[in-house]
C-alpha cells in the first residue's frame, strides 16, 4: 500500500457544551481501501467523519491530505479536496427529484454531465444503480433514498469516500449489493470509510479497521487475521455474546391478540396488508421479518390502535405497550426530561399527583430507579432527552414500555443504530418480558436478531403473510427467500396460499 | 350604476393601482421564505423604503432617482435585519417584530431630522404614468393595465422572471434546496448562509421598491409615519397564501386590490354597508378562500428555523 | 420670582407633519412663549394611552394641560376631577364640561364651519357635482358632512354631493386613489377632511384637473393648480385667549365659540382659478352668517 | 386533618419557591435591556438633551413614585396576558399570530354584560371578565377548528382573524355601540361597578394587574406541575409521540388555543374595564404583536413573561415622562420598545449559533 491520502493527526474535539466527544484520535486512510471505523454508540464515530467532511472543525490536531495540512471548515472545503460523505441521517432534499438533488451537489464538469435525465442513467449504471431520474426523492423507500445519498458522494468524483452507517437501514441482501457497489468505487482507487455496528460486515467486506472507543482509539489493524469475538471485546472493552439464542425456546399460553383476514390498502409507496391471518399468544416472542416496506408499517399502526383496517377483524387486549421505530418522533419527547419521558404513561393514568399537581419528587424517584435498572446513561433524570445518545434513548422507550406492565408489547426494529452491547440489553429485555409471560411482538428486518429471540417468526412480502418458520425451523436459509421472493402484485382481497 | 367600459377600466386600474405596493413586498417576501427566512420584518422595511425614497426625492427632486434610492434603502435595511436573522441566526419571528416596532421609530425620526413638512412639489408623472403604445388604446383593458406606472410593467417582469428563475434555472434550484434543507444544501457545499443573505436582501430590494412606490407613485411623495399600516403584514399573507409561486402573488394582490376598490365603488354608490364592514370585507373573502383552499402544498421545511451546521434534530 | 407655570398639550398625531396638529402646535408654542410659561407637549397619544398622559402630568404639577382634539373629551372628565389644581382645557369640540371647575373648552361650530365650505364648493363647480372625503366616519365628521350638504342646496339644491370615508387619517394612497375614482364619476370639487390624509386628495385633484381647498392654514403653495382656498383656523387667536385667561385665572367650567363671528377661523384671500364673482357670493354667505342671518337648523 | 394541610402549604410554598428562581437566562435578558437603554439614552444625547438628566426623568417616569409604578405596571398587564396567551398556543404547537384579535374580541366581550343587562351592581364585574374571555377563547378556537377541520395554516388564519376583529370592534363603536347622540367613536360609560376597582388611590393601579399576575402563576403551575401542561407541551413539540401515546394532539390544540384566546381576550378586557372603562376604537395600538414578542423574548416561560413585560411598561411609562418633560419625540419610544428585542434575539441567536442556547424549550 502506498502513502495515505487523508489523515486525521492528533485530532481531538470538544463540542460548546463541554462534552469531549474525541481525544486525540489518529486514522489513516489509504487509497483503495475499505476502512471500517467501529464503536459503540457515543465513541465519537459521527464525530469525527464530521470533521473529515467540514461539518465540525476539530478543537486539537488536524487533517493531513497527501501529507499537506489542510482546513475544511465547510462541507464546500472537503468536497473541494475530493471528499464525499454518506450521513447517518440522509442530508437529501425531499422534494427535490433524484436528479434535482443529483444536481444540487455537482460541481463544474460534473454539473454539466448531469445536465439532462439521460446522462444522469449512464452516470447511476456506472455504480449498477438504476433509478428513475424524475421521481421525487420523498416517494422513494429508505433503502433508494440511501442510494442517491451514496451517488451524491460520487457525483464529484470523490477520491475519499465516508459512510456513517450505511448499513444500519438495510435488509440482509441490500447490504451485499451495498458492498458490491463499494467495492467497485474502491477498485478505482478511492479511499473508502465505513461507520458500522455490525461486526460479521466488517470481516466479510472491509480491508482494515478502527475501533474508537469513548472517543480514542483503542485499535486498529488489517481484517485478515482479525475475528469477531477480539473485535467486539475491543469495541465494548469486554466480552459479549452475541449470536447465541438468547433464552429458551417458549410455547405461547392464551391468545391475547388476533388479526383475522385484515387487509390495509395500498399506500404511498407501500403495498398495505392483504388478509393476514396472526394469532399472538401470552408468553411468546413472534418476530415478524421482513424487507422494510412490505407492510411492517401498517401491521404496528393497527397494533398501535391508531388504525383500523379495511377489511377483517382485529381483536386486541386492554393496552399494548409499544416501541416505534422512530424514536425521535414518536417514541420520545425530545425536549422534556429523561424522568418524564420514562414515566409519561403513568403519569397520563393519573398517578404521581399531589394535591392535583404533578409529585415531581415522586416522578424524579421513581425514574432515577428505572434509569438504574434499564443501565441509562444520563447526566441526571432531569436532563432532556435530545442529549443522550442514541443507544441510551433507545433504552427510555423500551423502559418506558416494560413499565406499563401491559399483556402486549409491540417493538418494531427496536436495535436500530445500536451498537453491539446497547442491542444486547434490549433484547436481553424483551426475552425477559416473554418469559414473564408478556407477548412480545418484534417487527425487525434484522433476522439474526430475531432468530435469537424469537420462538416463532412469520415474514411478511409485499402485505401477506408468505410463511412461518418456528424453533429450529428459523434458519436464514428458510426465511431469506419467503422475504425476497418475488409475489403477485398484492390485489385487494385476494387470499393467499 | 351603469357597468360601461369606462367604470370597469376604471375598476381595474384602481385594483392594479392599489396591490401595486403590496404585491412588490409579497415577491419579495416569496422569494426570502422560499429560501427559509421569514421575513416578518416586511412592513420596517417597506417604511425604510418609503422613508428613503421621500428623502430621495427632497434631495433629487427626480422620482425616478427617488424610486431607485428608496429601493436601495429597503435593500441596506435589510442587509441589517439579515445580519441578525441569518448571520446571527436570531429567531426571525421575534427581531420582525422588533425590526418593525423599531423601524416605526426610526423613520419618523428620520422624517423629522431630514425631511421639512412642506409637502414636495413638482411632477411625478413619469412615475405615475407611462402609456404603453398600441396596448394602452385597447378597449377596457388598455386602460386597466396598460395606462399604469412604469413600476406596475417593472412589477409583472420581474414576477415573470421570477417563476422562470425558481422554476428554471441553477439559481431557483439552490434557493429552494436552501428552504427546504439548509443542511442537505451546505452538505451538497454551497454556502447556506450567502445564499439566505441574498435572498433576504431581494426581499428588501422589493420590499423598499414597494414602500418606495407607496410613498413615490401612490401618495404624490408625502411620506406619513407609519404609512404603511399593515401593509406588510398583508404582503406576508399574500405570499403564503400564494404559495410562494410569484405569478401567483401577482393575480392574489391584484384579487385582494380589487375588493378594496369595491369597498370604494360602494360607497360612491352609497351602499348602506358600515365603512369598517366594507374595509374588513377583503380579509374574510381571504379567509373563505384559505379555508376553502384547505390543506394547500406544504411551506419550505426549513422555513424559519435559523441554520446551525452540525445541528442534532 | 416663581418659577413660571408648566402647560402641556397633547396631539394625536405629530406636531411636525400634517396641518391640524402643526398648526396647532405652532399656536399653542405661541401662546407659551408670549405668556412666558414653561412648555412641553406629547404627540402620537392615543386615546388608549390619554387618561396615563393626563394623570402624570398632572401630577407632574403641570399647571394647564391643552388637548388638541375632541377625542380626548372623555379622558379629561374622567381625569380632571382628580386633579382639581390642574386646568384642563380642550380644543376643537365640547359638547358640555359638565360643570367641572378645572375644565374649559375652546369648541368650533364645525356645523358652520361646514355650511361654509358646501357654498364654496357648489359656488365653485362647474358640473354641479361636488365630493367631501372624510377620515374616518366619527360622529363629528358625519355631522360636517351633513352640513356641508346644507351648505351646497343653499346655493344650488340641484348639486350632487359624493362623500366618501377612506377609513383612515393617515392613508395619504387611499385617500388618494378614493379621489380620484370621484373625479372620474364627474366631481370637480374635493372637499377634504381627513387630517394628514387630505394630501393625497389635494394630490388627486391637482393631477385630475379638480379644485379642491386647503385644511385649517394656507396651502395654495403646496397644490398651486388645484388650491381654491384654504380654511385658516385663528390659532393664535384661540390659544392667546386660552393663555390669557389661564394667566386671569378665568378659565374653569367654560366653553368658548369659536365661529366666524368671533373670527375663529377664515378663508384665505383671494381665491384662485375661479371668478371672483365666487369669492364675493361665499363671502356675502359669510357676512350673513355672522350677523347671524342664516339658521343652520332649519 | 392538620397534615395534609401542611403538605399542601408546604407544596405551595415549594412552588412559590420554584416560580420565584430566576433562571441564568435572565441574565441575558437583563443584559440586553441595559444594551438597549444605553442605545436609547445615546439617541437621547444625539437629539441634544442632557443624558443626566433624561436618565433621571426616565427612571423617575418609571419608578420614581407610585404612580410611576403602578404606571408601569397598567402598561405592564396588557402585554403580559398577550404574552402568556401567546405562550401558550406556541407551547401547544400552534403558531398563534392572532393575539391582536383575541384581544380586541375581549375588550368587545367585557362590553356585552353591561349592554345587555345595564347596571347590575356587584355581578357585572366578574360578569364582565368571564365574558371578555370566552369572547377571546372562541376567537382563538376557530383557527384551531379550522386547523382540524380544513388543515388550514394558523399563521394566515390568525393574521387574517386580526384585521377582522379590528375592523369589526371599529364597527362596533362607531355604530351598534354607540350611545345616541355621542359625538365620539366610543361605546358607553361602564358603571363603577362594572370596573376594576383601583388599589391605591391617586394611581391608576386597578385590580386587573395582581389578576394577571395570578394568571401569568396559574400559566406557570398549568405548564410545569400538571399532568395537562405536560401532555400539552409534549404535544406542541411532538405530535408523534403524544399520537403513540394514545392522546388527540387534536385535542391538545383545540384546548390551547381556547386558553390562550381566555388569556388574550383577558388583556383586552382588563384595558376596558380596568384603563379605558369604554371601548374605543383602536385602543390596542399593536399590543398583539409586542406581547408575542414578549412571549418569544421571555423564552415562553411564563415567569420570564413578567419580567419581560414589566420591562415594556418600565419603557412605555418613562417615555411617557420623557416626553412630558423634555418633549423628546415619541419616535424614541418605538425606537425603545424595538431595540430591546432586537438585541435580545441577536444575542440569543449567537448563544444558539455557538451551541449554548439560552432556552431550550424555544422551538
Ligand atoms: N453537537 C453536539 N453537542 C454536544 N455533544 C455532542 C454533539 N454531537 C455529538 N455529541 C456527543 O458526542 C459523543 C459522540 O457522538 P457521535 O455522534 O460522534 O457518536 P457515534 O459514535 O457516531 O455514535 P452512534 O453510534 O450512536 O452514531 C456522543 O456522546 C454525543 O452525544
Ligand atoms: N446533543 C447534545 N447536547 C448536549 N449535550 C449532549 C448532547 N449529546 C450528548 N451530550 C452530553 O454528552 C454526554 C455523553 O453522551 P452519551 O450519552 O453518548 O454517553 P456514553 O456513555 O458515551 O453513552 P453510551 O452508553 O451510548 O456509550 C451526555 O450525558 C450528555 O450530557
Ligand atoms: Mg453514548
Ligand atoms: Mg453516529
Amino acid at each position: 500500500m502506498s502513502a495515505p491520502i487523508i489523515k486525521c493527526d492528533h485530532v481531538s474535539k470538544r463540542y460548546p457544551n463541554g462534552f469531549l466527544a474525541l481525544e486525540n484520535v489518529t486514522v489513516d486512510l489509504y487509497p483503495g481501501e475499505i476502512h471500517a471505523l467501529l464503536g459503540e454508540n457515543g465513541a465519537g464515530k459521527s464525530t469525527l467523519m464530521n470533521i473529515l467532511y467540514g461539518v465540525h472543525e476539530p478543537t486539537g490536531g488536524g487533517l493531513l491530505l497527501n501529507g499537506r495540512e489542510v482546513r475544511h471548515t465547510r462541507p464546500g472545503d472537503a468536497i473541494a479536496n475530493g471528499i464525499g460523505m454518506v450521513h447517518q441521517h440522509f442530508k437529501l432534499v425531499m422534494p427535490f427529484t433524484v436528479a434535482e438533488n443529483l444536481a444540487l451537489v455537482a460541481k463544474g464538469a460534473a454539473r454539466a454531465r448531469l445536465r439532462r435525465h439521460a446522462d444522469v442513467r449512464t452516470f447511476m449504471a456506472e455504480f449498477g444503480i438504476e433509478l428513475d431520474p424524475g421521481a421525487v426523492l420523498g416517494d422513494l423507500p429508505l433503502a433508494l433514498q440511501q442510494r442517491v445519498e451514496i451517488l451524491k458522494a460520487l457525483v464529484n468524483e470523490s477520491r475519499i469516500l465516508l459512510l456513517d452507517e450505511p448499513s444500519t437501514i438495510l435488509a440482509p441482501s441490500e447490504v451485499g449489493a451495498l458492498y458490491d457497489t463499494l467495492r467497485r468505487i474502491r477498485d478505482r482507487g478511492t479511499a473508502v470509510a465505513v461507520v458500522t455496528h455490525n461486526v460479521d460486515e466488517v470481516l466479510a467486506n472491509a480491508d482494515r479497521y478502527t475501533v474508537l472507543r469513548r472517543g480514542r482509539t483503542v485499535g486498529t489493524g488489517h481484517i485478515a487475521g482479525a475475528d469477531a469475538d477480539a473485535l467486539v471485546e475491543l469495541i465494548v472493552g469486554r466480552s459479549v455474546a452475541t449470536g447465541s439464542r438468547i433464552g429458551p425456546y417458549r410455547t405461547g399460553g392464551e391468545p391475547r391478540l388476533v388479526l383475522a383476514g385484515v387487509s390495509i390498502r395500498p399506500g404511498r409507496g407501500s403495498p398495505g396488508l392483504s388478509n393476514v391471518d396472526l394469532e399472538l399468544r401470552a408468553g411468546e416472542v413472534v418476530g415478524v421479518a421482513g424487507v422494510e416496506g412490505n407492510g411492517q408499517t401498517e401491521l404496528f399502526e393497527l397494533l398501535a390502535g391508531q388504525r383500523l383496517p379495511d377489511q377483517g377483524r382485529i381483536t386486541l387486549p386492554k393496552a399494548v405497550a409499544l416501541v416505534p421505530q422512530d424514536r425521535h418522533h414518536e417514541g420520545l419527547s425530545l425536549d422534556l426530561p429523561v424522568s418524564q419521558n420514562l414515566l409519561y404513561s403513568e403519569i397520563m393514568r393519573r398517578r404521581y399527583r399531589r394535591a392535583g399537581l404533578l409529585d415531581h419528587a415522586a416522578i424524579g424517584n421513581r425514574a432515577e430507579a428505572m434509569i438504574e435498572a434499564a443501565d441509562i446513561r444520563t447526566r441526571s433524570h432531569a436532563t432532556p432527552a435530545r442529549a443522550l445518545s442514541g443507544g441510551n434513548q433507545q433504552k427510555i422507550v423500551l423502559a418506558r414500555a416494560m413499565a406499563e406492565d401491559a399483556p402486549v408489547i409491540a417493538v418494531y426494529q427496536p436495535t436500530r443504530g445500536l451498537d453491539v452491547a446497547a442491542a444486547e440489553a434490549v433484547l436481553a429485555r424483551l426475552a425477559e418480558a416473554a418469559d414473564r409471560g408478556t407477548t412480545v411482538v418484534m417487527i425487525s428486518s434484522n433476522i439474526e436478531e430475531l432468530i435469537r429471540v424469537s420462538d416463532r417468526i412469520v415474514v411478511l412480502n409485499g402485505g401477506r403473510v408468505t410463511g412461518e418458520v418456528s424453533g429450529a425451523g428459523m434458519v436464514i436459509e428458510k426465511i431469506g427467500p419467503l422475504m425476497t421472493r418475488a409475489v403477485a402484485p398484492g390485489k385487494e382481497g385476494v387470499a393467499h396460499g | 350604476m351603469d357597468f360601461d367600459a369606462v367604470t370597469i377600466a376604471l375598476f381595474l386600474a384602481a385594483g392594479v393601482r392599489l396591490c401595486l405596493p403590496v404585491a412588490l413586498a409579497a415577491l419579495g417576501e416569496a422569494v426570502s421564505e422560499r429560501a427559509g427566512v421569514f421575513t416578518i420584518g416586511l412592513e420596517g422595511l417597506m417604511l425604510f423604503g418609503a422613508v428613503a425614497s421621500a428623502v430621495g426625492l427632497a434631495m433629487t427632486g427626480s422620482p425616478l432617482m427617488a424610486l431607485v434610492i428608496g429601493t436601495g434603502g429597503g435593500a441596506a435595511a435589510a442587509f441589517v435585519l439579515a445580519l441578525g436573522t441569518v448571520l446571527a441566526r436570531a429567531n426571525q419571528i421575534v427581531m420582525g417584530i422588533g425590526f418593525n416596532l423599531l423601524a416605526i421609530g426610526a423613520t419618523s425620526l428620520i422624517r423629522q431630522l431630514v425631511l421639512t413638512n412642506a409637502p414636495p412639489t413638482g411632477s411625478l408623472r413619469t412615475v405615475t404614468m407611462m402609456k404603453l403604445p398600441w396596448l394602452a388604446d385597447l378597449p377596457v383593458v388598455g386602460r386597466a393595465f396598460f395606462s399604469q406606472s412604469p413600476v406596475f410593467y417593472l412589477a409583472v417582469v420581474i414576477a415573470v422572471l421570477l417563476w422562470a428563475m425558481l422554476r428554471y434555472s441553477r439559481l431557483g434550484l439552490v434557493l429552494r434546496a436552501v428552504g427546504e434543507n439548509a443542511a442537505a444544501t451546505d452538505a451538497a457545499g454551497l454556502p447556506v448562509l450567502p445564499i439566505r443573505m441574498g435572498a433576504a436582501v431581494f426581499t428588501g430590494v422589493m420590499a423598499g421598491l414597494g414602500g418606495a412606490t407607496l410613498c413615490i407613485v401612490a401618495s404624490g411623495g408625502t411620506f406619513v409615519d407609519n404609512m404603511t399600516a399593515g401593509r406588510g403584514y398583508l404582503a406576508i399573507a399574500i405570499a403564503i397564501f400564494a404559495r410562494w409561486k410569484p405569478v401567483r402573488v401577482m393575480l392574489v394582490a391584484f384579487v385582494l386590490g380589487l375588493l378594496e376598490a369595491l369597498q370604494f365603488q360602494g360607497q360612491y354608490l352609497g351602499i348602506q354597508i358600515a365603512t369598517p364592514l366594507l374595509m374588513a370585507a377583503p380579509f374574510v373573502v381571504a379567509l373563505i378562500a384559505w379555508i376553502a383552499i384547505g390543506r394547500a402544498g406544504a411551506a419550505p421545511a426549513d422555513l424559519g428555523r435559523p441554520f446551525l451546521r452540525g445541528e442534532l434534530r | 420670582q416663581d418659577a413660571p407655570p408648566r402647560v402641556a398639550g397633547l396631539f394625536t398625531q405629530t406636531v411636525t407633519q400634517g396641518s391640524w396638529d402643526v398648526a396647532g402646535y405652532a399656536g399653542f408654542k405661541a401662546m407659551a412663549e408670549a405668556q412666558g410659561f414653561n412648555a412641553s407637549y406629547l404627540e402620537h397619544v392615543t386615546y388608549e394611552s390619554a387618561p396615563a398622559a393626563l394623570r402624570q402630568l398632572a401630577s407632574d404639577g403641570v399647571a394647564m394641560i391643552i388637548a388638541h382634539s375632541s377625542g380626548y373629551s372623555a379622558a379629561i372628565k374622567e381625569v380632571a376631577p382628580s386633579f382639581p389644581d390642574t386646568q384642563f382645557v380642550l380644543y376643537s369640540y365640547e359638547g358640555s364640561t359638565d360643570g367641572l371647575k378645572n375644565y374649559s373648552a375652546w369648541s368650533v361650530d364645525w356645523d358652520e364651519y361646514g355650511f361654509v365650505l358646501g357654498v364654496l364648493a357648489a359656488s365653485a363647480s362647474k358640473s354641479g357635482h361636488i365630493a367631501v372625503i372624510g377620515g374616518e366616519p366619527i360622529p363629528s365628521a358625519e355631522r360636517t358632512m351633513e352640513f356641508i350638504k346644507k351648505g351646497a342646496a343653499y346655493v344650488d339644491p340641484a348639486v350632487t354631493v359624493e362623500t366618501a370615508y377612506v377609513g383612515s387619517f393617515s392613508d395619504v394612497a387611499r385617500a388618494k386613489e378614493i379621489a380620484t375614482g370621484l373625479i372620474a364619476r364627474g366631481a370637480d370639487f374635493l372637499i377634504p377632511s381627513a387630517d394628514t390624509a387630505d394630501a393625497g386628495i389635494q394630490q388627486a385633484a391637482d393631477e385630475e384637473g379638480a379644485l379642491t381647498i386647503g385644511s385649517y392654514s394656507d396651502q395654495s403653495a403646496a397644490y398651486p393648480n388645484a388650491v381654491m382656498t384654504s380654511t385658516v383656523m385663528n390659532f393664535a387667536k384661540s390659544y392667546g385667549e386660552i393663555g390669557a385667561e389661564f394667566t386671569a385665572k378665568t378659565l374653569g367650567d367654560k366653553i368658548v365659540t369659536e365661529n366666524l363671528a368671533s373670527s375663529g377661523w377664515t378663508l384665505s384671500q383671494p381665491f384662485q382659478h375661479v371668478d371672483a364673482a365666487v369669492e364675493a357670493k361665499v363671502f356675502a354667505v359669510i357676512d350673513e352668517l355672522k350677523a347671524g342671518k342664516i339658521d343652520l337648523y332649519k | 386533618m392538620a397534615e395534609p394541610m401542611a403538605d399542601q402549604m408546604g407544596a405551595a410554598l415549594g412552588l412559590i419557591r420554584r416560580a420565584l428562581s430566576v433562571p441564568l437566562s435572565m441574565r441575558v435578558t437583563l443584559a440586553a435591556f441595559a444594551g438597549s437603554l444605553v442605545i436609547g439614552l445615546m439617541l437621547i444625547g444625539l437629539l441634544g438633551v442632557p443624558l443626566g438628566a433624561a436618565a433621571r426623568v426616565a427612571a423617575a417616569g418609571a419608578f420614581g413614585d407610585m404612580r410611576a409604578i403602578s404606571d408601569t405596571l397598567v402598561f405592564m398587564t396588557p402585554r403580559l396576558l398577550v404574552a402568556l396567551g401567546a405562550l401558550v398556543a406556541i407551547r401547544g404547537g400552534m403558531f398563534n399570530l392572532g393575539g391582536e384579535g383575541q384581544l380586541q374580541m375581549g375588550a368587545i366581550g367585557a362590553m356585552l354584560p353591561f349592554l345587555a343587562f345595564g347596571d347590575i351592581g356587584v355581578a357585572l364585574l366578574p360578569l364582565a371578565i368571564l365574558s371578555g374571555a370566552i369572547c377571546g377563547g372562541i376567537w382563538a378556537t376557530i383557527p384551531a377548528l379550522l386547523k382540524l377541520w380544513r388543515g388550514a395554516d394558523e399563521v394566515i388564519v390568525t393574521l387574517l382573524m386580526n384585521f377582522i376583529a379590528i375592523f369589526f370592534l371599529k364597527y362596533l363603536v362607531q355604530g351598534p355601540m354607540q350611545p345616541v347622540g355621542s359625538n365620539f367613536n366610543m361605546s358607553a360609560q361602564l358603571p363603577s361597578a362594572g370596573t376594576l376597582p383601583l388599589l391605591i388611590e391617586g394611581t391608576r393601579l386597578h385590580l386587573g394587574v395582581v389578576l394577571a399576575l395570578v394568571v401569568a402563576f396559574g400559566v406557570w403551575v398549568m405548564l410545569q406541575h400538571t399532568a395537562f401542561g405536560l401532555a400539552l407541551r409534549a404535544s406542541g413539540a411532538s405530535p408523534g409521540f403524544v399520537r403513540l401515546q394514545g392522546q388527540s394532539a387534536g385535542r391538545m390544540i383545540v384546548s390551547s388555543m381556547a386558553i390562550s384566546g381566555m388569556i388574550g381576550g383577558l388583556a383586552g378586557a382588563f384595558e376596558v374595564l380596568g384603563v379605558q372603562y369604554r371601548l374605543i376604537d383602536g385602543f390596542s395600538a399593536g399590543l398583539g404583536f409586542e406581547g408575542l414578542a414578549v412571549a418569544f423574548l421571555a423564552g415562553l416561560e411564563p415567569m420570564g413573561a413578567v419580567v419581560v413585560s414589566l420591562y415594556f411598561g418600565a419603557i412605555n411609562s418613562a417615555t411617557l415622562s420623557l416626553q412630558s418633560q423634555l418633549s423628546i419625540p415619541s419616535a424614541l419610544a418605538e425606537i425603545l420598545s424595538g431595540l430591546p428585542i432586537i438585541l435580545l434575539a441577536v444575542i440569543s441567536g449567537v448563544l444558539l449559533a455557538k451551541g449554548r442556547p439560552v432556552w431550550t424549550s424555544t422551538r
